[in-house]
């Protein structure tokens, strides 16, 4: 197990965590390699469904990162996106997943300094939580 | 509650003649105890149909979806509600109906009655205070307020919210009500109880939908669990797709349940599902002080924000 | 015909006996009710029932089914080919069923056994099957049995019939699958022939003549399916509905199914679901055209298949065994009594409405 | 027992792109095992469920003909999940055929004059119909042959060097139409399905059959004329088109009233149809 590495997905905003990214990239900084950055129009267009699918294909966490209140492109999409996540989480985890597995963060094009230190940190927690127990989609087989 | 019922019979049978609505929707007798049927009269010669009773707990607000005709609408506290709804999110014109309000002192658990007895019971009567079951062999009497429905016993909203006529006098509404009592406790557990709480109670779930169905909210033209490309929700009983159903079928309810417990009432399993949208419900009081159906001119919680809105869980 | 005592006292034992040669299935009561299920080496059926919540056809017809396996996996020489998979078919006994679930598996079996056609899941499951009933000597006020071809102490289907008398059951035997269950069983003592038939005739007269709730469904087959389906009276029957599965789930003679596929990395099945008129996505074509796109005519399509539709195709009366759980179950009080008698009474000459 | 729910495996042969939007291709396939040609022994009008493991199955007309030996043809409209995924679909790819389902009426046609009517994708059945009537040792069994196929516009006629083909010969009538067309070279009818029946079909009587396979607009239209000509609606034959998944009479989704679209049809006279609800 100690060799074991977390899959995260990230979903991350086109206007702006997307390109902290790219701008971690251009800069050379380092950040561990866990997260698989799936790039969205913005927070507003995520959809609950994709953060389940992540979780019942197997993903270890989910990561959704966009744009600072206020700093919306569309101006209030993240506003939206705010209230449903919220909801979201308290829901997620009262049904039995661990808090660690699922992270929100805004960050601007510009941070590509706090983008690198959220990637470390959404990873590290995902990591210490270990593989998920539950919650995994096989193709489902009865036999009797 | 044959006050009640005679009430009812005469606003409706008014109504039609004076030809302010085309029908009215409301309930009759059923056939077996503790159930009766959603209907609609068009005459005022058929209203005789009419009852009400401790059994009305159905959410007639589901029939009024996209209908076009001038409807009169017999509704208790919750269905007022959920017709608040319907008018926000533009499934019915306020303008349409016409709206029969019944103060209502909550409806009677028949899984919890049913479960009470060993043998069939037979017939169900009802009094103010009292519901007198019988069967072939055995005749008991209960006390009415021991056998409400768990959602009618938390509930603070027994008048109509919004009405054009009413079938009673307003009630005194319950105070000092603990909704979430439930809620909190298994918020309290560890996340491996709460993992297993919900797996026992959506373990004998047969993915009929008659909690989505029965739903007044519940009318998206195609629900997620059958859209095809991607297909998000996989169609065995396999408990990840069961729980990943129940999970977004509560989500999508956020903000807009009433708690009228009409899943709850419509699952042939028995399955406690208002556990799921209750944790919305509570969550949507605490962060965004919302309680849904109140009012025609407030939009609901996910569909405005306040730009102070909390958020100590993002980084 | 052979009638057999067994003394509750050797009941278990003789279960005890069964268990390896046979998987049993009986009713147990899982905290509000009866459920079928496989008994363990020791478990009990609870046969004081009144019957199983949903009906026994997932003994027969899991809601889910593996199909066929495969592999994705292009390295692989038979990938993309679908592969039967192994399946239990090894004998197993429905203990305590009651007859008109018995019933109901011949009415289905007509389905998925036909000439052109044979539905190789379920006749296999069907064939591994034998049915131990229990005869009802307290049908509830919702059965309709005897008026839908059945009874509560109906044999057709069974291998065995068990009648209650208190201290014991009387077995009759009614296939030579019955008789070696019986032998397995160890349960030996014959019971005075002509004194077990007439106890039996006795209890079966009491037991039909509790049956409070009848159909009628004299008429059905010689009205016209354009006039039935063209009836006025659908939107009423309707209105209550709100398009679950619940009846067609809980029903025994109900047997429509989907036909998925799922992958779960490079391997995947083919599975089968059971499926339900009920739902818009049961017709719904590629296109998004829709036959039967609103609720009146999924509704009408429910009670036509199984009043007139069945009657009509195999002329042996209606697809229903009267078990009445689609009344007991459905969420809004949709009866299948009432809406038997409009359509037996429908006259469309008067447009007699109801 | 033989499982009628596996399919046989097929490798696609070739992929051709029929239509100038695209959406249709026409999949050859060849049978992975040559015993399993012989056991899908099957009449044009038939249809087969095409299976691509992961993804699921449809029901799809054969339009190859069984005097065309050695493959299988689909031509398959992209609409939903499964025909999506075939049209990603490259040549040497493995699926599935499982079949043939449905009935054939080719004992009734025998002797008789065939008016073939059919329009847009729905012409695919009707090919095979064609292909095994043209065949040399089937042409003496049929009297005239009369073909009336519509398309939107000249590149979304399917077959378009058959149809030339059969145009030259003089043992079958084509006509051809299109709704509309800006094509100066054009040299056919232009003009929707039924105004073309109403001037080329032949009058109907007890020798002539009408065969109709097309978009349920054009069927409605193209029924009064057909009365109009005095076909009489047993002489009218129609292939219905339903959701199905078994195929063979047993998942319960394809009925109308009592009949199963894919087991009893997909073929039914208008003589059938209107003793059945109209559910479809």
């Amino acid at each position: 197990m100690k060799d074991w590495e977390p899959r995260i997905v990230g979903f991350l905003c086109n206007w702006c965590t997307y390109g902290a990214a790219d701008l971690a990239g251009i800069s050379r900084m380092q950040y561990p390699p866990n997260v698989k950055a799936i790039r969205i129009p913005c927070t507003g267009r995520m959809s609950p469904k994709f953060i389940l699918a992540a979780f019942m294909k197997g993903a270890d966490g989910v990561w959704v990162s966009g744009c600072h209140p206020g700093d919306c492109h569309y101006l209030e999409g993240n506003y939206y996106a705010r209230r449903k996540f919220a909801l979201f989480k308290n829901l997620i985890e009262y049904m039995g997943i661990e808090p660690g597995r699922l992270h929100f963060s805004w960050i601007s094009s510009a941070e590509s300094t706090k983008f690198a230190s959220t990637v470390k940190e959404v990873t590290s927690a995902v990591k210490a939580l270990g593989p998920r127990k539950h919650g995994i989609k096989k193709a489902f087989t009865v036999n009797s | 509650m044959s006050d009640y019922t005679a009430k009812i019979k005469e606003i409706s049978a008014r109504l039609l003649k004076e030809e302010k609505v085309e029908m009215v929707i409301g309930f009759r007798k059923g056939t077996v105890p503790m159930m009766n049927e959603p209907c609609f009269v068009k005459t005022p010669e058929d209203v005789k149909e009419l009852v009400w009773d401790s059994n009305c707990g159905i959410n007639l607000a589901n029939y009024l979806t996209d209908r076009k005709e001038k409807i009169g609408i017999i509704a208790k506290g919750c269905d007022s509600r959920n017709i608040v709804t319907h008018i926000i999110e533009n499934k019915v014109k306020r303008e349409q109906l016409l709206i029969i309000g019944v103060p209502c002192k909550g409806m009677i658990d028949k899984n919890k009655i049913t479960s009470m007895f060993e043998n069939e019971i037979n017939e169900v009567l009802e009094d103010e205070e009292n519901i007198i079951v019988k069967g072939k062999v055995f005749e008991k009497t209960l006390n009415k307020n021991d056998v409400l429905q768990e959602n009618c016993k938390i509930c603070i909203h027994r008048n109509p919210v919004i009405s054009d006529e009413l079938a009673a006098d307003l009630l005194d509404e319950q105070k000092d009500i603990d909704r979430y009592e439930d809620v909190r406790k298994i918020e309290a557990m560890a996340t491996e109880d709460k993992w297993k709480y919900f797996e026992d109670l959506l373990s004998p779930c047969i993915r009929c939908y008659a909690c989505r169905n029965a739903c007044p909210l519940c009318y998206c033209p195609t629900c997620f669990v059958d859209e095809s490309r991607p297909q998000w929700v996989g169609k065995s009983l396999d408990p990840t797709d069961t729980r990943t159903f129940h999970f977004l079928r509560a989500y999508h309810c956020a903000g807009r349940c009433t708690d009228c417990g009409a899943c709850e009432r419509a699952c042939p399993m028995g399955i406690k599902v208002r556990m799921f949208t209750k944790k919305l419900e509570k969550d949507c009081l605490e962060l965004y002080g919302w309680e849904a159906g109140l009012s025609l001119d407030e939009r609901p919680p996910l569909d405005t924000y306040r730009p102070n809105d909390p958020e100590d869980f993002i980084k | 015909m052979k009638y057999i005592n067994i003394d509750k006292k050797n009941w278990a034992s003789g279960l005890e006996n069964l268990y390896g040669n046979y998987r049993l299935f009986g009713p147990v009561k899982n905290n509000k009710h009866h459920v079928l299920k496989e008994l363990g080496k020791g478990e009990l059926p609870d046969l004081n029932y009144i019957n199983t919540l949903l009906s026994p056809k997932s003994i027969v017809f899991p809601q889910s089914e593996t199909m066929f396996e495969y592999s994705l996996d292009e390295s692989k020489e038979d990938h993309h080919i679908l592969k039967e998979i192994n399946k239990d078919y090894s004998p197993r006994a429905l203990i305590g069923i009651r007859p008109c679930d018995a019933a109901s598996f011949l009415l289905v079996k007509r389905n998925f056994d036909t000439p052109e056609y044979k539905d190789p899941y379920w006749l296999s499951a069907y064939e591994a099957t034998i049915c131990i009933g229990l005869a009802c000597s307290n049908p509830c006020s919702t059965c309709f049995c005897t008026s839908a071809g059945c009874g509560p102490f109906h044999e057709d289907g069974l291998d065995l019939l068990l009648v209650d008398e208190g201290e014991n059951f009387i077995a009759k035997i009614l296939t030579p699958r019955g008789e070696n269950f019986i032998k397995s069983a160890g349960w030996k003592t014959e019971a005075d022939h002509m004194a077990a038939k007439k106890t039996i005739k006795n209890m079966k007269m009491k037991a039909e003549e509790k049956i409070a709730s009848f159909v009628s469904t004299d008429q059905l087959k010689n009205k016209s399916t354009i006039d039935l389906y063209g009836a006025p009276f659908w939107e009423k029957i309707a209105f209550a509905c709100i398009n679950c599965g619940t009846c067609t789930y809980g029903c025994p003679t109900c047997w429509c199914f989907d036909i998925q596929d799922e992958v779960s990395k490079s391997s995947g099945i083919r599975m089968r679901n059971w499926d339900s008129c009920m739902y818009p996505l049961f017709t719904l074509h590629g296109t998004g055209y829709n036959p039967r796109n609103t609720k009146v005519q999924r509704v009408r399509q429910r009670f036509m298949h199984k009043l007139k539709y069945y009657v009509d195709k195999y002329g042996d009366g209606i697809q229903c065994v009267g078990c009445g759980r689609c009344i007991r179950l459905c969420p809004v009080n949709i009866d299948i009594r009432r809406v038997c008698d409009i359509m037996n009474n429908y006259d469309s000459r008067s447009r007699l409405e109801t | 027992m033989q499982n009628p729910y596996l399919p046989y495996p097929v490798r696609i042969d070739e992929i051709i792109t029929e239509t100038e939007d695209k959406n249709l291709k026409t999949f050859k396939l060849v049978f992975l095992n040559p015993d399993d040609e012989e056991k899908f022994s099957y009449m044009p009008g038939q249809f087969a469920e095409l299976s691509v493991a992961g993804m699921g199955e449809i029901p799809i007309g054969i339009a190859s003909s069984p005097t065309e030996k050695g493959f299988l043809k689909f031509t398959v409209n992209k609409v939903g999940l499964v025909t999506t995924c075939l049209h990603s679909m490259k040549a040497g790819d493995i699926i599935g055929v499982r079949g043939p389902l449905g009935r054939h009426i080719w004992d009734t046609l025998k002797g008789k004059n065939v008016v073939i009517i059919g329009g847009g994708f729905a012409f695919t059945t009707l090919r095979s119909s064609i292909i095994y009537m043209l065949d040399p040792l089937n042409r003496m069994n049929f009297k005239e042959i009369h073909v009336i196929y519509g398309a939107r516009s000249p590149g979304m006629l399917l077959y378009r060097d058959e149809l030339a083909e059969w145009e030259t010969r003089d043992d079958i009538n084509m006509h051809i139409t299109v709704d509309g067309t800006d094509d100066p070279d054009w040299k056919y009818n232009v003009g929707f399905v039924p105004t073309i029946t109403e001037q080329k079909a032949p009058p109907g009587n007890s020798d002539t059959y009408a065969l109709i396979c097309g978009p349920p607009i054009m069927i409605k239209f193209t029924q009064p004329v057909l009365d109009k000509l005095g076909y009489t609606h047993n002489h009218i034959i129609m292939s219905l088109e339903m959701r199905m998944k078994c195929g063979i009479g047993i998942c319960g989704r394809c009925n109308i009233g009592k009949k199963y679209v894919c087991k009893d049809g997909p073929i039914f006279t208008l003589a059938e149809l209107d003793n059945m609800p109209k559910e479809y």
